[in-house]
């Protein structure tokens, strides 16, 4: 029992936290959100120099060799900084996948060039429905020679615009049973019959519409095993909403600091507002959850970190970290008031993204119902 | 007790809905959300003006109609309904020209009143500053007395609308010397006069209805004082529980609140309606509840402004409870249309109008602005409950 | 619009709050706890002089013709004073019920000698499931000739050891909707066969578990249509739950009004406690939860005093004022400290009786399930 | 970071587990609600004490194991978990030894820490009276010095179990000169001295676990005082933290935690088991989430006590959020049992013991006694935030 992070792991938060103060000012963060790409092609090259594109990936796929728990410190720097950009969407949705479920071959050639900085993955699961159960999957691929051909629509995919390869999950084949039947496919995003319509999202993150119109995809881009793809998906959403959950933590410790600071500058009645019981006992519930999020994210990447089933210990995370962190937030604009009121202040970015946090990868209600389940209810 | 309008007043509601159902036909607006704030349209205004339904509740030699408040409280419930665009006049007919009854001369009262009736002139409020917010009385914009005027020197900040408003009524420091509450006085600003510069905001939704207002040298008439000299701290109290006790503390997402129970009912996912998950029930439910809660603490107090009395703390705990509910509508709201709920009003795929993510932008102001819930709460426990100050 | 008393509800009020506050002190409130009967008769004698007992019957019947809110406003002075005793189960459960459900003949002959004070009556509906569904109801009345033979376990029956009949619902026909085919009966509470076991409750109300062994029960005793029974329930439901909802009310006004004297009185720190402002708000809170309660529950008194179908209204106001007061008693708690932790505080009293309240005619989901069924969901 | 126990730490728990498995077979206790307050028996502590579970983490030289707090955490974690009946010895095993470590003579450290660990004494807390209850300082109990004693008079009330400890740790004035947090003492004293009178309080459950405390001239021997005089207000800061930090603020009620999910899964209303009601299972599973976050709370802090830190706000953070949860488990446990939530333990038809109503009746204290929950969050906020008092 030990709720420290190793000495490596605290220079890595370090040298994280420093390098986005200095790479990733709010003020990028804010260009990012109206430009296109979202996300300035330099910062990732330093980023894959600094070998974070390759963190969690062995050493004989040209990775780090870190473990989840190593990428979770980063994460929650990310998520401290709202770094934009395609990392999540890279590495923990298509890199992590490809670790997990490629052939030895699919890693060999892919996993260096995304270490190296040179391709960008995502993930393409949610439907229209916008739910994230097996039956939402309604988009298909059919055998077709050495091809598979994929028809259908996706939403909600993150980065889809600079992606190289989008992962597609897609039925297979017909089953009583929604959870069979299902595959998943490395689609060139290039592919003909492929299109992508940007979202707009409070958030400002870069989510599409990803049409695939008869899009043919080879039989090697196969992902794991042909219609026993569910197990893969429940995998890369607990991998997911655990990193989400980290990530989320560093954004409520960045709130917490700076309301905090607010509450000790900002000047009412002739004392500082901090010295108000209310705003005292506010900023105490923020605390708080700041430490509730932190400790059951960190068990969730932790547990997935020790290859251990972690289903009950992510959906905790996610259900609690993705309320919390938008309470949260909530208080802070109270705290703030009408200063926090603008687009041009710091904390708009948070309470957007915690919304989006809350929703992504399962919100409370569906994590609640994971929990129900495994405790037998 | 009687909790039923008369005949009378649901007649007069019929007429109002009547009205904008008509406005809605001729494409007139468009119903959103916030509109008693952003909607902006003095042609809209108007044709309330015209139908006589702005200050409905003034009286009759300024042009007003001598109804009652709860007459008022029809009239505002359906416009918000509909989500009019009222903006313009809306502050005039809640609290200036109740204001300007109150302490105007009798030339103020025959100048303006029938002009802010007739929707030739619209009011915006001058109160907060940098360094002036819950703790308004500590407000430094200067009025300072020089022959024929006082010329204004300063800044006002979250100033709704500026730009659209034909005057301002404004809190500033007439006395600097003075104990801080005992140097304030309201002032009507003309918004053409020279020396006035206004710097939009961009809130949460991207809107730029708030505004910085600067005051550089501004040389206001000594006419446009209103009531007396340094007692503005005094006179500005039951205007801040007009501002705090209407129903668009309640309704100002109404539209949001209306189209989400109709997505509930008509929206499938994982193989049913919405409306038949039994979570998302409760919640919508809940929802239901606490908006009757709400609209009745309102309704209350109406019924105090219609029995002549003012309301007091009735008020500042209306608003508390309403734009919590708010709050909370636009939280469960989102929560409900999950990844749809993030997508901004000018997206693709957005359901009805992107009202929810517009809301979730736009209340954490609803218990900021007008009296923030700390205040409000001081202000129940103190001047309600008698309980002692610090 | 009017949210004021009339005149002569006013006086009504005061006179109860005056009568209540000299004849029924909080320690008669515990005596009556710890007493089999559970209330003592002299004070039983005194409401029915004062015309208390027959209030909302018509003056035929020698009532006091007074309405649905006269009665509510008694009620909340009950509820103020935690008034012990078989007012609600016999007025409200008992009396009401035959006014309603009766025949001319049976109205004659009952409601005067309620009116006068001279018959306890109570309803027996919960069974073991604790719910209040029509599917709950497994009592059943055969018909035997000119009697009706019930047989059958009734579970909460408050009173039931003091009332002279007892009100039954019980299945009288089987169908497939579990609506149909029910009967309410008035069952003479000393039939041969019947027998009540007291249940111990948090709140010292005197429950029973009420057994019918082949309790023959004459068919004139029938109240209302056979079969048809469940519409005259839900009105039960709905009278109660409402009366329930303006008794609440106020006892939520008494705790406000005893917390805030004590916020007032208690020093600590060098200063009364309601200076600080935490408790203020605490209060504030708690002040908002009243105001919010009285308005909603007496909305729907009102709505059923006019005769309306007021279902949303009853539900709207029981859904939200058993959770406000329960809330607002847990504040409440929180303000008085340790010295509101002893049973020999009546801060005890209204914290049981919240409970109770919240439970008895449908709890918040079970109301919430009701509006939105009024909504359309 | 590391959320596993080691091996030993997992056999350890599995023996604590074996013994108490053992115990409740031979019928020695029965599994309860807030055993850890209410469950006195001498008997079963020094059966505890004879395992050597009694001052596991103190230095072996006094009897002591040497054992760090995580392991201190397993055996606590199960005593809760199992209701076992250990009131009797766990403020001296929680806080009081450790308060005579740090502070005591080595006189007493030599006679007292050995008869703690032996299960001979057992030691209460005397620190609120009618006027000292958050503001603890202002406390009016005196121990005047005379001759070569302190003369206790005065009162202290809330005194958990008083009639069955045999000594109590009290904080008296013994300079009423002084500042009020310069006058105060930390004293232990014999509870069968002359002139000590206990009377019981009856909580809302009908227990008498609370006392008042009457001392009338007792004359209490020096070498009962423990540390500096008229520094106690500054030793018992670091006994406050131990005071809050322990797993029994989030395990007080795991009976009817664990008891509850059973129930919802075996008991069927309106056709289905509970536990397939959407709402409740819903509010279980939030339940299980909101335990397991308050669990990780109290491990911290046990990870700061094993790297021999001091836990400070962090005391405070945990006790808050955790006792907030035993309120939430009583009122939704209650809430699922509908009518049998309010039935006493006495009561026919009464399911799992009454645990459900009992905890909502014993519930109100938790967020009270041992520091409010107001004085808690004030301490994270001006301690553990920074920022500034009133």
């Amino acid at each position: 029992m030990n709720f420290d992070l190793t000495e490596e792991q605290e220079m890595l938060r370090k040298m994280a936290k420093d390098f986005l103060a200095n790479e990733c000012p709010k003020k990028l963060v804010r260009e990012m959100e109206v430009d296109e790409k979202g996300h300035p092609p330099e910062l990732w090259r330093k980023m894959a120099e600094l070998g974070w594109t390759g963190l969690p990936f062995p050493e004989k796929f040209g990775g780090g060799g870190g473990s989840f728990l190593d990428l979770s410190v980063l994460l929650e720097e990310m998520g401290r900084a709202c770094l934009p950009g395609p990392f999540f969407s890279t590495v923990v949705l298509g890199g992590l996948t490809i670790l997990d479920l490629g052939s030895e071959e699919q890693k060999k050639s892919l996993l260096p060039q995304i270490a190296q900085g040179k391709l960008l993955l995502t993930l393409a699961l949610t439907e229209p429905s916008g739910s994230y159960g097996a039956s939402s999957i309604e988009c298909r691929a059919r055998a077709d020679g050495d091809n598979f051909v994929l028809e259908g629509t996706k939403l909600f995919v993150t980065d889809a615009g600079v992606a190289d390869y989008i992962i597609c999950v897609a039925r297979t084949a017909d089953s009583a049973r929604p959870e069979e039947g299902l595959s998943l496919f490395l689609v060139d995003a290039h592919s003909p019959g492929l299109s992508c319509l940007p979202l707009e999202t409070m958030a400002g993150d870069k989510q599409y519409e990803v049409a695939f119109k008869g899009v043919r995809v080879p039989r090697g881009n196969l992902l794991g095993e042909l219609n026993k793809g569910w197990a893969g998906v429940k995998r890369i959403l607990s991998r997911s909403a655990a990193a989400k959950s980290v990530e989320m933590v560093g954004g409520a410790q960045q709130v917490l600091e700076m309301t905090v600071q607010y509450a000790k500058d900002r000047v009412q009645f002739g004392r500082p507002i901090g010295s108000f019981q209310a705003i005292q006992h506010y900023c105490a519930n923020m605390a708080i959850d700041v430490d509730g999020c932190r400790f059951v994210a960190y068990k969730a990447a932790w547990a997935l970190s020790e290859g251990m089933p972690a289903t009950m210990e992510v959906s905790a995370a996610k259900a609690w970290v993705g309320e919390a962190y938008r309470r949260l937030t909530a208080l802070s604009h109270q705290i703030h008031g009408a200063i926090g009121f603008t687009k041009d202040h710091d904390l708009y970015l948070y309470y957007a993204r915690a919304k989006t946090g809350e929703t992504i990868f399962g919100d409370g209600d569906f994590h609640r119902e994971m929990v129900a389940q495994g405790l037998g209810l | 007790m009687d909790f039923a309008f008369t005949p009378e007043q649901e007649a007069f509601r019929a007429e109002v809905r009547r009205f904008l159902e008509g406005e809605i036909k001729l494409g007139s607006f468009a119903p959103g959300c916030d509109a008693w704030i952003i909607g902006h349209s003095p042609e809209f205004s108007r044709k309330i003006a015209a139908k006589g339904w702005i200050g409905l509740v003034w009286p009759k030699e300024y042009g007003g109609q001598g109804k009652t408040y709860i007459d008022r409280l029809v009239l505002t419930e359906e416009l918000l309904r509909y989500g009019a665009p009222v903006a313009s006049h809306w502050f005039s007919d809640r609290q200036m020209g109740t204001a300007i009854l109150a302490y105007g001369t009798p030339e103020q009262k025959a100048e303006l009143l029938p002009r802010i009736i007739r929707a030739e002139i619209f009011f915006g409020i001058g109160m907060s500053e940098p360094g002036a917010g819950s703790d308004l009385a500590s407000l430094q914009c200067r009025a300072q007395e020089q022959d024929d005027c006082y010329v204004l020197n300063g800044q006002k900040v979250w100033t709704s609308g500026a730009h659209a408003f034909t005057h301002l009524y404004l809190v500033a420091r007439t006395d600097p010397d003075a104990p801080k509450h005992k140097g304030i006085s309201e002032l009507i600003v003309p918004m053409d006069l020279p020396g006035i510069t206004i710097n939009p905001i961009v809130d949460l939704t991207g809107h730029k209805h708030f505004n910085e207002v600067f005051f550089d040298n501004v040389r206001l008439p000594k006419k446009y004082l209103v009531g007396q000299k340094n007692r503005g701290w005094y006179q500005i109290a039951s205007q801040l529980d007009f501002e705090r006790s209407g129903i668009e503390r309640l309704m100002s997402n109404y539209a949001l609140f209306q189209s989400l129970f109709e997505y509930a009912r008509q929206t499938r996912r994982d193989g049913r309606p919405l409306s038949q998950d039994p979570i998302i029930r409760h919640r919508l439910a809940q929802l239901a509840i606490e908006f009757e809660v709400g609209r009745l603490l309102i309704y209350r107090v109406a019924c105090v402004l219609s029995q002549g009395k003012a309301p007091n703390f009735e008020a500042a705990l209306a608003k508390t409870f309403c734009t919590h509910f708010e709050q909370k509508l636009a939280c469960e709201a989102t929560q409900i249309l999950g990844h749809y709920g993030t997508l901004l009003a000018s997206s693709r795929r957005v359901p009805f109008s992107g009202y929810a993510t517009s809301s979730y932008l736009f209340s954490p102001g609803y218990t900021i602005q007008g009296g923030t819930s700390e205040i409000l709460k001081n202000i129940v426990a103190l001047r309600g409950l008698g309980l002692p100050s610090e």
